[in-house]
């Protein structure tokens, strides 16, 4: 019994088969970590200090750092349900900044909606998400488009086009910053671990990480649309409508892109910022392939992810980092963090 | 029109470079998005090599040198310790913007802008006879040896791809792994070497960026590695529908530069232009695609 | 020297995924210029045991010697040095390149120190090909052969690395009958002039016709060396299986005739890009209480066939029908939903999802009746798993990933979760491509229960032998159209020759159908 | 099995170790704190390299410590997303090591009041923006449309001029890296002002790269708009502007320069540079706070009058660039301008 709960979890969370392996990785990325801030810093130990230690060290930083990895969470997320059907979203950038966008400019134009507005504006910035992502799937379903490079392409374009939006028509002429109005008070979330950027946003990242892990595992759509990702043939052999499955993932997936984006503003910004979503695509990917795209397995490697980038922020802010070098400490992570050759240390060897 | 077929060649061989090096990893079998990365890499050494040897055929080489260490480490991480591509890819794209940096701050004390002046500008070369051509030989002539060396380099990969061994091999491996290892050859060997032809190809391809200025901007590369992986999807990873593609997405941002003159309409609008265009001829090339193997109704 | 060409001597090897030992002490002598067949069920270690002669396995203990020398072989390029080549069941072909791009791949003449000499190639490569009597054409596209093409390419592979020792697995698992025949030949001629053949089957009647000797393994022992003149069929087979066994399948006579289930009527199917049509005015009709048979050389039109009744391929023209509605626009999803139950020939590709579960492998086509408001009702479904794995003893568990299951057990998932499916009609595609005797005989016995439980079975097969000992009426294909319809007496009278001539299109059709 | 079971331990001993040593090299430095000195944040909405103005703000502040033992610096760079700016300097003014925070860019008194409001005692100088009445804030806002309007006077000659690469055509260009409201504000508008003063059919080809660093892109449409007429140029494009440099040189172009004396990145073609005294007010500003002069809740809009914005004469290659006619006309200008007699409105923000 036990042994089979152990399994199961295993399985569930994509825990690597060895738990020696993951801590052979956690180590050597440690003594890179630890080498490098020897290497690059004059004051190695208050950099370690500050990498490892910060993220943790009181409510302000952890909050902040729990509060960074709600986007991560919704858009790997959406990472992985594309992944899970077989097709790659590489455009959560834009789908994320357009979503955000969207929201906020929704969510300003309804102020007096009260909750319905907040709703409205919700809805419409990850239907707008959805909408770009789904129209690459709708042309593979269509032509065969390879819509690895579509949605690339198209979320370098809109990225473009809602920088102009932000930027011009819909700038707030009331602030410096390139950014649009702000939502209105009553639209925004509740911080929880004040004062830290924190929001209650993060509660909906787990109810959705669970609403996510349900659907594919417990709905028919989502077995069919898992089906269709293991191996599109036998799904179509199945009777599984072929197309339809190009589609309905990538409009989910870039819709959790645009949730994300939504609940970056509506927890944490207020306001659509120009390029506040710059960086954050790849992120989520790495993230989503950190946890092999397993739902309940994204929350840790959201974490993680998280824990990393505010200990390199941190380290930055007290002691003599700079961006530079944070960036390589995290290349270095990246580079151990997936190897399969690492993480089967420890399992069983072959005899002779 | 001229002026802007021209641009567009130049605009476009960056890209082609980029391109042609990833054809090599992406024929193996292995998505490789480290393209950005590695022309940062080799931009920054290579002038920095020009600059310390005084030779720009010797700064490019050890530029060349320096990115296949870059590529090395890639392609160990992958392919010995079997990390995921992906990852250790945007891993290398992280660590080649780190590391011009933090080697800028080293070398020269500056980890923004460096300029080097000893470094005069490329020579142009009018090609004799196509240079009276009307159209083309305003589109052809008059570049930088490296836009020559790029075509010849397409040539001389195509010759590789095709006409080799080695080429016939590293396509097998792409398109049936199991075929080398039943025969006894290391389709990761093959893998590690288009690692690094790729690296060979981005330095050269951030050579061109870096060496036309006479100076190193921090993330000079601005994307071209991501537009590169485009090209090579749009070309149908054959060598010359490389060219083509690189071309399309060139003329798209020489049309864009000009319009921005031209149209009064707002620059970002403008700026999306290869992207709207790059996308199009992607959509149309797999229309086309498609329609072949369409069953007759 | 001897003339022992190979011996491989306590061979043991374990698989470290599994921890299943293939290999338990394993010894076999090959002699020079002898045919031997390596024999037994699915999984006995044959396969195993000649990839460790290939170089492709490492054992952990045993010694191996090749003429007579003490040798290491640790890749496929050491084997070829010293002369032994492997035609893999699966083919190693890269279906893109052309044949003599297949054959010279990794031993290249050169035109100069960097140039592959393509003329040379296409020559070495047409010399060998003449030389045994092949008849492939070196700068064809091998996606465009045939199976037993591709096969006469792995050949042609080693033979060009001037193999004496030549090693084939299951070789004539995807073979019709004449490719059979003329394979044999060839591996005939090839033993005349000296070469040694290990040829892995367990086919009984071609251990009997081509080998001159028989090693015998079961779960990773090696059984024993048999002179196949002294052992006969029943022998083989109680050796192989470890009981006395009946090969023979039993089956009541064809008798009444029903209702129409399935028309086609002048089906064709043309793509775009391609002169020939893959399927020209195709016509029959399927009735229940039958399994009708459909025979052809690979190439011919079982591939698009298959797709057009499982619905994943379009028609360019004609009408099906089924129980009087057009069904001829109906994809996939509609004919599922209308209770198409379908066994497919490639059952990695299409049969099954490797990597999801055998409960979830099992409810594909049935996945409705497993979910209510469109969530899936998880104690049902894994009920239903191990009824259904409880029936057809499927060795297994139903949260167990399918692809970790043997080949026979994957298929015996298959065959289950269709017979839950099916209605009144069912498509088997080579239901027994690459099963052992007792899982081929299994599926046999199924498809006969559901003929005599009144299904219109259509069966889609290029093994002759279960073609005529299944079908109660035959439909022949040559280039995608039908020439020949057998039935009743003339079923019984007919030849293996006589059908290979139909086949390829040597003869006119002659039984008119309705 | 067993060596597995030492592996870990192993690992894990180790990792407690490092850790703990972590921890107790954090406490000892800690405690060696005890004089406080003037602690200043020097907090950067970008990086420092490459931009003049926060190259001057992170030098004066680091001259000012210098010259002063009991104050220290900090130069943080919060890098170019705008939307983490807030968050960063919560952090840094959370720790309440610093005295002050020095900054320089338009937006940041937005998130001066809000920071400051959840740290009542923190006390912020920015310059390059404008706030009134915020009595932690005080600002100094550079009158860049008067910088941008006599360079463009100043470009305004050139073009008209019969000077080597100068031509007939009237237009003069305006490189960007991207637009934000300063730029579209008061440098676009004051340097096309600048020039129509000169002659008002002049038209302006104002263009943009898209991002601070594609020098690349920038020297593709420096070409464009030389082919279409300008022979001209000012730029406001971080690392991006080498592109215009190297055209610049190499087809032929003219160029003038905001903020920095940049004369030496195109010899004979930077005709002249803006100056912007950033450095100077920072000292100013740093030693008003030494000795508690600060007038908090005040702004003040700072340019040639004041000092604070000027003009690059100095420079041997301003003299040697310029044909003496068109260097009396513009330095008459700049008498002008230095003594308030040229009129504009200053657009709002």
């Amino acid at each position: 019994m036990n042994d089979r709960m152990d399994r199961r979890w295993k399985r569930f969370l994509g825990v690597p088969r060895s738990a020696l392996g993951s801590l052979v990785i956690l180590f050597i990325a440690l003594a890179a970590v630890f080498l490098l801030s020897f290497l690059l810093s004059k004051t190695p130990a208050r950099t370690l200090r500050y990498f490892f230690i910060g993220p943790l060290q009181n409510t302000y930083y952890l909050g902040n750092m729990l509060n960074t990895s709600i986007p991560l969470i919704f858009s790997a997320l959406g990472v992985s349900l594309a992944m899970r059907a077989g097709s790659f979203n590489l455009g959560g950038e834009g789908q994320l900044y357009g979503g955000a966008f969207i929201a906020t400019v929704s969510a300003v134009a309804m102020a007096g909606w009260g909750i319905a507005g907040v709703i409205c504006a919700i809805v419409l910035g990850a239907v707008t998400g959805g909408v770009m992502a789904a129209f690459s799937g709708y042309l593979r379903m269509k032509w065969q488009t390879n819509e690895l490079i579509t949605t690339f392409l198209l979320s370098n374009a809109v990225s473009l086009v809602v920088g102009y939006l932000i930027a011009g028509p819909f700038m707030d002429p009331a602030t410096n910053l390139i950014a649009t109005r702000k939502i209105p008070e009553s639209f925004r979330f509740s911080r929880i671990l004040e004062p830290s950027n924190l929001s209650s946003a993060l509660v909906m990242a787990l109810v959705m990480t669970v609403v996510v892990h349900l659907y594919l595992y417990r709905t028919k759509s989502g077995y069919e649309l898992r089906m269709y990702g293991l191996n599109p043939r036998f799904a179509r052999y199945g009777g599984i409508n072929s197309g339809s499955y190009l589609v309905l993932p990538m409009f989910l997936s870039g819709a959790l892109y645009g949730l994300g984006g939504a609940m970056a503003i509506f927890g944490t910004y207020y306001a659509c910022m120009k390029d506040f979503s710059v960086g954050m695509g790849w992120n989520a990917l790495a993230v989503a392939l950190i946890a092999r795209f397993r739902p309940v397995a994204i929350i840790p490697a959201a974490l993680f992810f998280a824990y990393i980038e505010s200990g390199a922020r941190n380290a930055m802010l007290h002691s003599d980092v700079t961006f530079e070098i944070a960036s390589i400490v995290q290349s270095v992570v990246f580079f151990l963090v997936t190897s399969s050759v690492l993480q089967r240390i420890g399992t069983k060897r072959e005899r002779g | 029109m001229n002026a802007l077929l021209h641009s567009a060649v130049a605009i476009m061989t960056p890209l082609l470079l980029a391109a042609m090096g990833g054809l090599f990893t992406e024929l193996s079998g292995m998505l490789n998005i480290a393209l950005e990365g590695l022309m940062l890499m080799g931009a920054f050494s290579s002038i920095v090599f020009t600059y310390l040897s005084g030779s720009m055929i010797w700064g490019v080489l050890l530029g060349i040198v320096a990115t296949m260490l870059l590529a090395t480490l890639l392609a160990v991480v992958t392919l010995n310790l079997k990390s995921n591509v992906f990852i250790t890819g945007l891993a290398t794209n992280l660590l080649a913007s780190g590391l011009t940096i933090v080697l800028s701050f080293r070398l020269f004390g500056n980890k923004g802008v460096v300029v080097f002046d000893r470094i005069g500008s490329l020579p142009r070369w009018d090609i004799p006879l196509v240079s009276d051509i009307p159209v083309l030989g305003a589109m052809i002539s008059g570049h930088s040896p490296f836009v020559y060396l790029s075509w010849v380099l397409l040539a001389l990969s195509s010759w590789v791809l095709y006409k080799t061994p080695f080429g016939l091999r590293l396509r097998a491996a792409g398109l049936h792994e199991k075929t080398l290892v039943s025969l006894g050859l290391s389709p990761s060997a093959y893998r590690f070497i288009a690692f690094l032809v790729s690296a060979f190809a981005c330095a050269i391809a951030g050579a061109v960026l870096t060496l036309n200025l006479g100076a190193f901007v921090p993330n000079i590369t601005s994307g071209k590695g991501w537009i590169a992986l485009v090209v090579i999807f749009l070309g149908q990873k054959k060598p010359l529908g490389l060219l083509g593609a690189s071309l399309v997405f060139g003329f798209a941002d020489a049309f864009s530069n000009y319009a921005q003159g031209a149209w009064n309409v707002p620059a970002d609008f403008i700026l999306a232009i290869p992207y709207l265009f790059t996308l199009l001829a992607m959509v149309i090339v797999s229309i086309h695609a498609d329609w072949k193997e369409r069953i007759k109704r | 020297m001897s003339d022992t060409a190979v011996t491989m001597h306590d061979i043991v090897k374990t698989y470290r995924e599994t921890g299943r030992c293939a290999n338990d002490h394993v010894d076999l002598t090959v002699g020079r210029g002898e045919i031997l067949c390596l024999a037994g069920e699915n999984g006995a270690g044959k396969t195993t045991l000649m990839k460790v002669l290939y170089g492709m396995e490492k054992p952990e203990s045993g010694t191996i010697t090749v003429m007579g020398k003490r040798v290491k072989i640790d890749s496929p390029l050491d084997a070829n040095r010293l002369g032994i080549g492997m035609v893999h069941q699966h083919f190693m072909l890269v279906d893109e390149y052309t044949v003599a791009q297949n054959v010279i791949l990794g031993r290249e003449p050169m035109h100069n120190r960097f140039t592959i000499d393509a003329d040379a190639a296409k020559r070495l490569v047409d010399e060998v090909i003449h030389a045994h009597g092949f008849s492939i054409d070196p700068s064809a596209r091998v996606g465009s052969l045939t199976v037993g093409q591709k096969q006469q390419v792995e050949i042609v592979k080693m033979l060009y690395r001037d193999v004496d020792i030549l090693i084939l697995d299951e070789p004539t698992a995807v073979l019709t009958e004449q490719e059979t025949a003329s394979l044999f030949g060839t591996l005939r001629t090839l033993r005349d002039t000296g070469k040694s053949l290990i040829l892995i089957t367990h086919k009984l009647h071609e251990i009997k016709a081509i080998s001159d000797r028989v090693a015998i393994m079961r779960q990773g022992r090696m059984v024993g060396h048999y002179e196949t003149a002294s052992v006969d069929e029943r022998e083989l087979a109680g050796l192989m299986m470890g009981k006395s066994f009946s090969p023979a399948i039993g089956k009541t006579p064809y008798g009444r005739k029903q209702e129409t289930v399935l028309r086609f009527a002048q089906v064709s199917v043309v793509r775009r890009n391609q002169g020939r049509p893959m399927l020209k005015d195709v016509s029959f009709v399927a009735r229940t209480g039958e399994i009708l048979g459909f025979a052809g050389v690979g190439g011919n039109g079982l591939g698009e066939l298959e797709s057009v009744l499982a619905g994943t391929l379009p028609i360019s023209g004609g009408t099906i029908t089924h129980r009087g509605q057009d069904i001829s626009k109906s994809d996939a999803h509609r004919l599922r939903e209308r209770g198409l139950a379908y066994v497919p020939s490639d059952r990695l590709k299409v049969g099954s999802a490797l990597e999801a579960s055998v409960s979830e492998n099992l409810i594909i086509a049935a996945r409705k009746r497993f979910s209510r408001h469109g969530m899936m009702r998880g104690k049902h479904i894994m009920q239903h798993a191990r009824t259904l794995i409880d029936t057809y003893s499927v060795q297994g568990t139903a949260d167990m990933p399918i692809g970790t299951l043997s080949g026979g057990n994957i298929q015996k998932v298959i065959l289950a979760r269709e017979i839950a499916q099916y209605r009144d009609y069912i498509v088997f595609s080579e239901p027994t491509w690459g099963l052992d005797i007792a899982s081929s005989k299994f599926v046999h016995t199924q498809m006969i229960a559901l003929r005599d439980a009144g299904a219109s079975v259509l069966l889609l097969s290029s093994n002759l032998d279960e073609i005529l000992s299944l079908s109660d009426r035959v439909l022949i294909f040559s280039r995608g159209s039908i020439v020949a319809e057998l039935e009743g007496e003339r079923l019984h009278t007919v030849t293996k020759e006589e059908m290979g001539a139909y086949m390829l299109g040597m003869h006119v059709r002659e039984a008119a159908h309705e | 099995m067993n060596i597995r079971k030492m592996l870990v331990t192993i690992l894990v001993a180790s990792m407690v170790c490092s850790f703990g040593s972590l921890a107790a090299a954090g406490m000892t430095e800690q405690a060696s704190q005890e004089e406080k000195p003037l602690s200043v944040l020097v907090y950067i909405t970008g990086v420092v390299a490459g931009s003049p103005p926060y190259t001057a703000l992170a030098e004066g502040a680091n001259q000012f410590a210098a010259e002063h033992p009991n104050v220290k610096v900090k130069i943080y760079e919060a890098g170019f997303n705008q939307a983490e700016w807030e968050e960063q300097l919560t952090s840094l003014v959370a720790t309440g090591e610093y005295d002050i925070v020095l900054g320089s860019n338009p937006s940041l008194p937005e998130i001066a009041v809000r920071v400051g409001s959840k740290f009542p005692k923190q006390k912020f100088v920015i310059t390059d923006a404008f706030l009134e009445g915020n009595s932690q804030i005080r600002t100094y806002l550079y009158n860049q449309y008067e910088q941008s309007l006599y360079l463009g006077y100043l470009a305004g000659l050139v073009t008209v001029s019969d000077m080597p690469y100068a031509n007939k055509a009237l237009k003069v260009g305006f490189i960007a890296a991207q637009e934000y409201p300063l730029l579209n504000k008061h440098m676009v508008p004051g340097f096309l002002a600048g020039a129509r003063m000169i002659n008002p059919a002049i038209e302006l080809d104002f263009r943009v790269v898209g991002n601070w660093f594609d020098a690349n892109k920038a020297a593709d449409l420096a070409s464009s708009m030389r082919a279409a007429g300008v022979d001209v140029f000012a730029v406001i494009a971080g690392g991006a502007a080498q592109g215009l440099f190297r055209v610049a040189q190499q087809q032929g172009a003219y160029i003038v320069y905001h903020n920095d004396n940049e004369y030496k990145a195109a010899p004979s073609h930077v005709v002249g540079c803006g100056s912007m005294e950033q450095r100077k007010l920072v000292m100013e500003v740093l030693s008003d706070v030494l000795s508690g002069s600060v007038a908090y809740g005040t702004a003040s809009i700072v340019g040639v009058k004041e000092g604070y914005l000027g003009f690059h004469f100095d420079d041997p290659a301003y003299v040697r660039n310029l044909p003496q006619d068109i260097r009396d006309k513009f330095e008459a200008f700049m008498q002008e301008v230095r003594e308030g007699r040229v009129s504009y409105t200053l657009p709002p923000l």
